[in-house]
């Protein structure tokens, strides 16, 4: 098992002839996830060439390639100016999850795209995110799939570098992962951490979870309420950012102390009150995982 | 990206909101010159990206010209919070009635613009919602339908009893969304909002904050950024395409992706060292990127150490070490580096480094470990 | 019994202090509907003066006015450049009906204020309609209090007068009405046909339903269908605007007949077709009644 | 109320559509005179509010000028179903390739503009919808959110195949959009919409009715209304504040109430006769405006009887009988009058029309049976 993404995955990919769209698709295509169509409007009809002897027929639009090929799951890499208006179309598509790895789409642009998804009944994961990986079942996005391995743990986070460092300390104590999903370091995101947290409860074979957050915002908050009044799985929390300054943005769009709110302290402290083990660097989160597990 | 007050203002003037006239001064002598103009009773204040400009001392009220000469002298080149006051604004004194605060953002949780009221302006307003939170009014704007004329009246309905103030503010609140979404803001705030004898509503300060990532379609808004108003360091870091924020330690930090950045900062603290700065590097193994990024924190003088921490995921690590050599042949660095390079390619990388007698480290907490080692020595 | 009105009907009157809502709101006082509140912005802690010793307060805002006083029902006579935005006042202030009666009121305003009531789940009646009435427990709009009398017949009409016609002539035979309701002449209304006859089926009091409709759109289509499909009860129809030219605007914004779509011919066959009887005249109308009942 | 052609394709250049350039011409020199500006090849269209006009010998091309005098010579002054053509638009005849549809209209059930196109352009696209249903796509915007660029882009993948063609078609299906939403239209149709042999995509015709509800906020909108291009008497009505539609029978009717009057047009035939037209006098009782009605229907040379038929509701029917003896008393008219008055105070008003020698009914039927009786003696 694993969430939001099964065997049955049927990717599409928005914008798949472009510079990092045509090169994460020949990478998810390798990892096996089968990638049925791409969207490019203007070059419908071409074909896009995967790796080995793979390849994949390209739309002019999403309705097109949906109803032509049964997707599921749109991939988006379209630019910053065009994204919002990717994920409206994906929305609109009949597709059932939308991953949007695009950085620095406008947040007005989010405010409206997350509404239009939400009227629709559709899942966002991201923008400016990783995107997710359930080892050897598939793969959507850019988490390099040589880093993870299956096995019982769950795995959620804002940021994406921070997961590669986690799921390879993980890998590397051989303890395997059901699924790793970047929910993104934007402010406004589709997809949260107890959107994950509630799915990977429901996950039979996913027995311990990681949540890895960061300043800027309340969802590490109510996440640590959401464990300890609705989950029965024990949860390992790490937050970066305990020295970053009030006010200044670092790097991710929602990686901002606003005023006195947000601080890494008050998420730690949350994380404690609610009977969450936290640790203090990355490479503590191993040993809390393997206590929590035996 | 946060606007000077003066700024805000002009685009709240282009919304329509009531704001009182005022001019740049960057000279004692202008400020003279403009309060002439508006006849002597004036208000000097400095233009800075940073709150408490008043407790510092950044806002004086004058009399006649020559006080507001005297009061720019003392304003210009003053230090609040780490930023040098290069521009005044002289605007002319108004009479208060009454104080309110009037504010739009982005809510993280509702996904959407909300308002937030309060009737006791003029003072910080997330005080103001802790110790009195029935003084405040918030109000989510569904952005499907946008913020009605109705909703504008009942958030005003709860500022005034007054049916000509409160007719006026519905009107400035409805500009005022206008202004947050004509410019793609992330913050629009008007503190204080008053009310004069007249019965006249009116802003008399104005913040704006606009979204960096609205900024490569509304060249006019990018043109208002004043680098000025910034560390040097931070202006050449965006020049560069890097996230960069100046702290105060002595340990350097060049890292790829926020995430790992900022727990490398932490990780830096943890071992008893204070981070000289965020830096992300992004994706990048470009050697034009890094050569920036390592002149950058070179420049520091605090800087005694100074540290990569790369996880290459989709990036090869071989490129990354090839990038940074490259970087160090161009330009000459006088604290000690040290380099933590993982992942895809890692041995190579680590080969390609040692050959060119840096120090390299497979482990996070090892490098880091050193880095403060290096700079407390 | 009666539908979309009864005895706990809480009235708040926006517009109370027009000339035609000050008249109106004389005539619903005075026939007993208890006006809890009226709303005129600017004249909030002024008093509105009844007929005998009967008086309302009137309120800035809806929101002051269904909070302090629970109305549960809204009846608007604002001008036509400020109805929706009225209606959509009331749609957000927690009450349940919101009956319009102003007329000439943009299409294109009602666009956006049907869409905001829909999303808040609030019955809107109209605009440009004369309200409903429930003899002897409600009155809600225009509707003449001394033409109708209780008794077991449901009403529902586009148009104003034509239901003065047809209730005067039930009034006369004996036939008294459980609700008469004016859904309106605009071509984008609120509650429809079928809204009604559904609620006149579930209403314990009504035996049969007098429908009266006329040209444009294709309610009364549907509303033939529906009746064949989903009715038990009786329904007696009249469409008005046989004589009616295609392409024109016979007053009402809605009585348009669009190229061959929307006749009275069309319609009338619709009534056939589902087995619903349809009086030639309006003078048959109360003939077709009673024979429906006997 | 409908735009002329040329009205709104003025609306449509606004917007950013590409519309072949066209001037008005009143006289066949003027005619003559845009033609040549033109260089000789052109099309001479009626403007006239009706569809048809092709059939009707109201569209033609020209290959000179002196084409151009002679086709204009024959379309000016044409009467095109029952309207006589003032005026006619020149404009430069385009190179076709293909004729598409596009129009967007307020769509009572889903309470929401839709959208409508085919491939098949330049023809009747109900008929369209009729036999080749597959062939025309609708689309319903969610006014919450408004037409989406991939909306527009999917509506323009219907109709082409070329991406070129595809992208200047979503363009303007945005800028149609944003033509029916800032005029207040009801409906906005581009019937064809062609492709030229050099792949510009571009507005050849153009049709858009404005919601007579929106005008009092739009004078601009308001004063393109063509008086010259309807029947005087609706003119007349509009400005007494009546409703009223000219028909073709000879019992002029003047009820109080659309769905009355309509009701009453009905009756009149049933009865034998056929009415004269609609006209609804409102809830007014006012001699004024019954006084304009009865001068309206009375201008009608067909029109051999007239019927009032008032249900006062509201309105006390004395009021509407004093109303309407006065305005007898200022007008002459040939016709015989009937009046039909009932419901509150209907006693009173029955007394005061017999004592000033009126035949006064209490029923509808008997009214209306009397008016037909009246016409066809």
């Amino acid at each position: 098992m694993a969430i939001f993404s099964s065997s049955s995955t049927r990717l599409v990919v928005q914008g798949i002839t472009g510079r990092d769209g045509s090169f994460h698709t020949r990478e998810t295509m390798a990892y096996g996830t089968p990638v049925v169509a791409g969207v490019t409007p203007g070059k419908g009809g071409e074909i896009f060439i995967g790796p080995g002897d793979l390849t994949t027929p390209i739309y002019n639009s999403m309705d097109q390639a949906v109803s032509e090929t049964d997707a599921n799951t749109s991939l988006i890499f379209v630019p910053p100016a065009f994204a919002a208006g990717a994920i409206m179309e994906a929305a609109e598509s009949g597709v059932d999850l939308v991953v949007a790895i695009t950085e620095g789409v406008p947040v007005q642009d989010m405010v409206r795209a997350h509404a239009f998804a939400r009227d629709r009944g559709v899942r966002v994961l991201g923008p400016n995110c990783p995107g997710l990986i359930s080892p050897g079942k598939a793969k959507i996005g850019i988490l390099p799939g040589h880093i993870v391995t299956e096995g019982p743990i769950g795995l959620v986070s804002r940021s994406g570098t921070l997961t590669y460092e986690s799921v390879h300390q993980l890998t590397a104590m051989g303890l395997g992962q059901t699924t790793c999903v970047g929910i993104g370091g934007d402010p406004l995101i589709g997809t949260n951490f107890i959107d994950c947290l509630s799915a990977f409860e429901s996950d039979q074979e996913t027995e311990a979870i990681v949540m890895i957050g960061e300043i800027g915002g309340t969802d590490e908050q109510e996440a640590a309420e959401y464990i300890s009044g609705d989950m029965s799985k024990p949860v390992v929390g790490f937050i970066a950012g305990q020295t970053a300054p009030p006010g200044r943005r670092m790097g991710h769009a929602g990686a901002i102390i606003s005023g006195s709110s947000g601080t890494a302290a008050e998420k730690i402290k949350a994380f404690e009150d609610n009977g969450v083990g936290v640790a203090n660097r990355p490479a503590d989160i191993v040993g809390l995982v393997q206590e929590v597990l035996s | 990206m946060d606007l000077h007050e003066y700024q805000a203002k002009e685009c709240f003037r282009t919304a329509g909101i009531p704001v009182p006239p005022g001019k740049i001064a960057r000279t004692p002598e202008q400020a003279e010159a403009i309060a002439m103009e508006y006849g002597g009773n004036v208000v000097v204040k400095a233009q800075v990206h940073s709150g408490g400009r008043g407790k510092a001392g950044g806002v004086k009220l004058a009399v006649d010209p020559a006080d507001a000469r005297k009061h720019a002298q003392n304003i210009l080149g003053l230090e609040i919070k780490g930023l040098t006051v290069e521009k005044v604004l002289v605007t002319p004194t108004e009479e208060i009635d009454t104080e309110a605060y009037l504010g739009v953002l982005i809510d993280r949780s509702s996904q959407a613009p909300i308002f937030i009221v309060s009737a006791a302006g003029g003072i910080d307003i997330e005080e103001v919602a802790e110790t009195r939170p029935d003084e405040v009014r918030r109000f989510v704007v569904d952005p499907r339908h946008g913020l009605l004329p109705h909703q504008a009246f009942w958030l005003a309905d709860f500022l005034y009893d007054d049916p000509e103030l409160i007719k006026q503010t519905a009107k400035i609140i409805g500009q005022l969304y206008e202004a947050f979404t004509n410019t793609g803001a992330s913050m629009a705030e008007i503190n204080p909002l008053i009310t004069t004898p007249e019965g006249k509503v009116k802003a008399i300060d104005a913040k704006m904050s606009i979204d960096e990532n609205e900024l490569f379609r509304r060249p006019d808004i990018a043109s208002l950024r004043d680098t000025s108003a910034e560390p040097k360091a931070e202006t050449l870091a965006r020049e560069a395409g890097l996230s960069f924020v100046k702290l105060d330690g002595e340990v350097g930090c060049c890292v790829n992706g926020a995430g790992l950045a900022m727990a490398t900062m932490d990780l830096v603290k943890y071992y008893g060292g204070e981070p000289a700065n965020f830096l992300d590097i992004g994706g990048s193994s470009n050697p034009d990127k890094v050569a920036s990024a390592l002149q950058i924190i070179a420049s520091d003088p605090n800087v005694k150490s100074i540290l990569f921490n790369i996880f290459g995921g989709i990036t090869r690590c071989d490129d990354v070490a090839n990038g940074i050599i490259e970087a160090l042949s161009r330009i000459e660095i006088r604290a000690p580096i040290v380099i933590r390079l993982t992942g895809t390619n890692e041995e190579l990388a680590l080969e390609i480094l040692q050959n060119a007698g840096f120090s390299a480290y497979a482990s996070m907490d090892d490098v880091v470990e050193e880095a403060v080692r290096l700079a407390r020595a």
